[in-house]
């Protein structure tokens, strides 16, 4: 049930020079909302940006009941749109439409959850986690980043029970190098077992890289993608991503918003950027 | 007030219509607004076949506005029949059918086969999207262009036709003439403007297809003028749409001679605008003690030539 | 990096000239501004005669823009000649002198004027007014009547003469060719969009003249891509212009094709905007390793299509 | 010499729900400020809205030893841009463009003047009215509003040694009516003295009745005009005026940022509003 509601910010928490934690009252929208799903918001009242920005849903935030009361969004900055949201006051009043967008697959014991994230990839990661845990499903997760400070709450991951597999380009943290590495030795060593879900967000290279290992290892996975998205509604087909529905099908664009942001891994027809380096 | 409209034989419950290319099918939309409560639902522009449409980016905004090329992604004629045309009836939308041909045959052919579904109320002409040169553009850049394709339409269809007039054009009136004297019941004004962004640290196109659409506020002075140029050149209602936000946008347009209104970019920004724009019509239609939201169509008064405002 | 450009045989000290009609005679700006420092200073529009301009009000805002109904209030050639050329040369201004005629005559008449002067660096043709009717939008809005008016100005001066083209047209690359083969030394684009702006409580236009020219941010991604659409069509040097604010928009222009800009709205805002934009041009010269200005003009590279973009 | 100062907000005092004074610190404008100029304020650092806004300087503010500091704008909130002024929170900086226009002529005594001033009409007055004390001048002011509640700083004024006359169309504060009326009767009480100088800012009715009034009682006038202003320059033209420069030339219209906003009240042509009710 998508809504639309004035969500009050709660608190800002700034994590580094460019990223932040907003967390915002919402409970009737965090009532119905998944691992996975996403939230378009308005950093604006006016119309600089005149479109809303989309965001994973970080937290499902609950009272002390556990009765559902907000969500929060694990925001860097980039742009306009995230500058407002990096410098947003508590108190300030959010237009959030949601939950939106197809959530994560929960797998169950025995088979692993093996999460994958790269730099603020990891955004729709600690409401899976949570997820997963609380249906004892054994969880890992690989967290790279350029360095210590692109690593934000691994003692939450910690606390919940998630092994955590942590590398760094400049290895201030963790192996020096991409995180593929360590999740390459890994599921080697676990060849004899069932193998485990990926789930996998992060820089397009990477998640391609890490749908390519899996495969090798007759691993399922889920990637979160995020393509720029202009409604989040299936309204405009700005958002398109290629698939193929059966190996041997040519590609075509689905609309990320509808049918995504979460894709299975061997549904996507990767492409070369056409000239990029 | 009774909001209620006629597009020459089509009646509107309310002049508030959705615009093709920015509510998908409409259905995606149900759960968030009642289909039924909106004057129409003019659906994502069809070809007879369906097409893949441009490679992202697709969209990029820009100031108090956004580009769009999308390129016309669709499920084509057929399948759109066969899968959305049901819903939107279940609905009880007042469905509004966006068409697009590369050859006069194509739009003749996709409104036959519309004549023929069941649930169809009239079909909008897009001879007008910037983006694709087999879109029409072609056409609607004509006023004999405009001309044929109309005449062609009308000889197969008995529905309501509307062709949706292109801004990129030296004399849009002239073209709206053309599509009365062809047998246009009525037209929608105006489509996006041609226009690109480049981003300067690449030197790239902002969008995939180089240029694209400006549609959203910036272009919404343009489009008033537009619609009242037109509205001194031709009998048939009009549709006006371009840059709506609010309800005293809607009254602009109405003001500045359309009949009723599309509403675009702001339904990404606010997909529940639509009862917030019409109790904004209902406020004004009060204060200004309207029975009918028709006694304000074309209405603009004498210029208040003042030597200097007072504070 | 070496920020001058040539518009044809005249040599600007950097691509940034000030807009006709956004900057007065130049010399209201003379003590906030170097007019020395500027590529080049464009006056306001003037006609043979003193001009009284329409009824206020003449301005009003719209999303990220401006209308104007200025109507081309203005001093006459003769007057601009005695008054303000002189102190124009004395502030060492490259002076562009923007001309307006209701018959051919006249603008052939009112460059001859200008040539005799001391002090005029070119002539632009402002043959796209849409404020007044006989602001030579009638010429503006077809390639023949651009033509008849190029040649018999090109006949009647020596001077570097610059047509302003009109954006309210379906082909401007056909008149900026047109004005091309008729003998014009550059093109400069775009004048405004015809647009209008409606008071919904009092019904009447905002604009004593009811249509005015909309201006500012929200027209440029229009502008760009008529700038890059001329610059396929012609040899000789655009002159862009349309909502420029920052050194970025700038940039943008150059790179779809223009040799120098004009600013207008901007300077409204903010007149001390030049050195704001000779600073970003030379900062982003140097992360560029530009040596000069010039080897941006028209380097629009490829778009990049990518399947999605990375967080 | 204009220039254009980021001013810092100082304070920001609500006078009314719709009335403010804002202070703003700007040493080098105030520096060469004189009474009946204006400033161009930037009420965003977007595009909403667009143009910078005149305001006339209501204050010259000046240190312990008497140095310029700044200034300040009494402002109504009528549209978008002075409501932002309205809610401008201290420390905000906004850039401020100044000082502009034709000043007002001080006269000297024996000569008094007399200031008329309608509802927000009062901003180019206090500024005015230092001035003309600090030589001696003999100074009143003729304040009219709707009621008690737009009427602003009346013991500001009395400090400064400035006969009050004040009128209220609901006679909730001095005589119930127009400020003409005791305008008229004083007038008429002076007639043997020397006519003072009349000093007008307001409603376009109420200015043109008191020019006219004046006319009648050979008394000089300066009117300070707010016609809409894109510039403040003289750039753009859009803030014409019609004026006549002698008694049979026609009238012609001059910029108000470059000839005004002050106008001697014998050169306006006064029009009716074409139709205005
Ligand atoms: C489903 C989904 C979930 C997302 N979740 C998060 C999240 O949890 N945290 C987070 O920080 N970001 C997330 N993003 C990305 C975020 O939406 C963009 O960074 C944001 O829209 C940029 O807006 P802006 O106004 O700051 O940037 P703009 O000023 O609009 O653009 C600045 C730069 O950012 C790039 N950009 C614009 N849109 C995107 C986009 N969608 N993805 C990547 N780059 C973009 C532009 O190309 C430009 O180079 C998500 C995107 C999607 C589609
Ligand atoms: C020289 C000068 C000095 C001024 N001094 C003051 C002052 O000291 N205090 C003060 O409160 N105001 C003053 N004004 C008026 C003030 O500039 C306007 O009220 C302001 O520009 C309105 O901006 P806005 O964005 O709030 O209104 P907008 O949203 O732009 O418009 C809202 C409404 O206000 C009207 N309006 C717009 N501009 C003006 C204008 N210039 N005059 C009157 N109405 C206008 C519009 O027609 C519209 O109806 C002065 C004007 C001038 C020219
Ligand atoms: C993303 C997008 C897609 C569009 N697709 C179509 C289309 O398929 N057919 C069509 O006739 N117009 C299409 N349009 C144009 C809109 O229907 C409308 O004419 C234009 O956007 C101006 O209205 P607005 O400013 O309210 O958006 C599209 C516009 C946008 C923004
Ligand atoms: C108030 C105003 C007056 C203008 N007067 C003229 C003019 O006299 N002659 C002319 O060729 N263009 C005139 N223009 C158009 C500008 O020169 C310029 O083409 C247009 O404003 C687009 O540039 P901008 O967005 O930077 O303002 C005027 C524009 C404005 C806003
Ligand atoms: S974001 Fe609009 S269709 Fe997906
Ligand atoms: S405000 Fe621009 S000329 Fe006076």
């Amino acid at each position: 049930m998508t809504i639309d509601v004035d969500a009050r910010v709660s608190s800002n928490i700034r994590l580094s020079s460019d990223c932040n934690v907003v967390r915002l009252d919402a409970p009737a929208l965090a009532a119905t909302a998944r691992p996975g799903q996403f939230v378009m918001v308005k950093p604006s009242a006016g119309l600089e940006p005149l479109l809303r920005r989309p965001f994973s849903i970080f937290e499902i935030l609950t009272t002390a009941d556990g009765s559902p009361a907000g969500f929060s969004l694990l925001n860097k900055r980039v742009g306009v749109g995230t500058s407002l949201l990096f410098d947003v006051k508590p108190q300030t009043e959010i237009a959030c439409l949601g939950p939106l967008g197809r959530p994560f697959t929960l797998v169950d014991p025995p088979r692993e959850a093996w999460m994958v994230a790269g730099g603020v990839g990891l955004a729709p990661f600690l409401a899976l986690a949570r997820a997963l845990r609380a249906r004892g499903t054994a969880a890992s997760l690989f967290y790279g980043g350029r360095s210590a400070d692109d690593l934000f709450f691994l003692d939450a991951f910690e606390q919940l029970g998630v092994t955590l597999e942590v590398a760094t380009e400049d290895g201030s943290r963790g192996e020096r190098g991409l995180v593929t590495a360590p999740l390459h030795r890994a599921l080697d060593a676990a060849a004899a077992a069932l193998p485990p879900m990926l789930y996998v967000c992060g820089p397009t290279p990477m998640m391609r890289a890490v749908v390519a290992i899996g495969a090798t290892h007759a691993c399922p996975s889920e990637v979160s993608l995020e393509p720029m998205m202009g409604c989040g509604m299936g309204g405009c087909y700005s958002c398109v991503v290629s698939v193929r529905d059966d190996h041997d099908a040519s590609p075509h664009f689905v609309r990320a918003c509808l049918e995504g942001p979460v894709f299975a891994g061997d549904r996507l027809a990767w492409r070369e950027p056409a000239n990029t380096t | 007030m009774d909001l209620s409209v006629d597009i020459g034989s089509l009646g509107l419950k309310n002049p508030l219509i959705a615009a093709s290319g920015c509510f998908g099918y409409g259905l995606e939309y149900a759960d968030v607004v009642d289909l039924a409560s909106l004057g129409g639902v003019a659906v994502k522009g069809l070809f007879l076949a369906e097409r893949e449409g441009h490679e992202p980016p697709r969209i990029v905004e820009t100031p108090a506005g956004m580009l769009n090329a999308i390129g016309l992604q669709g499920i084509g004629v057929h399948r759109f029949v066969r899968e959305k045309l049901p819903a939107l009836r279940a609905c009880g939308a007042t469905t509004i059918v966006n068409i697009c041909g590369s050859s006069i045959d194509e739009y003749a052919e996709i409104a036959r086969v519309l004549s023929d579904a069941e649930g169809v109320s009239a079909i909008e002409l897009n001879i007008s999207c910037p983006n694709i040169k087999e879109g029409g553009i072609t056409f609607g850049c004509s006023a004999a262009g405009t001309r044929d394709v109309v005449r062609a339409v009308r000889a197969a269809t008995p529905l309501p036709i509307m062709p949706k007039l292109t801004p990129n054009v030296s004399d849009i009136a002239g073209i709206a003439v053309a599509a009365e004297d062809a047998g246009a019941d009525a037209v929608s004004l105006v489509n996006t403007f041609l226009a690109m962004a480049i981003d300067v640290e690449t030197r790239r196109p902002k969008l995939s297809n180089v240029v694209g659409g400006l549609s959203g506020p910036a272009i919404r002075p343009i489009a008033v003028r537009m619609v009242y140029e037109c509205r001194q050149a031709v009998n048939i209602p009009i549709v006006g749409m371009g840059g709506i936000m609010t309800a005293t946008d809607v009254l602009e347009f109405l003001i500045a001679g359309a009949t009723a209104v599309q509403v675009g970019t702001a339904n990404f920004i606010d997909p529940h605008i639509w009862p917030k724009l019409l109790t904004g019509l209902d406020a004004y239609g009060a204060r200004h003690g309207l029975t009918t939201i028709r006694e304000l169509i074309g209405t603009l008064a004498p210029a208040d030539t003042q030597g200097w405002t007072s504070s």
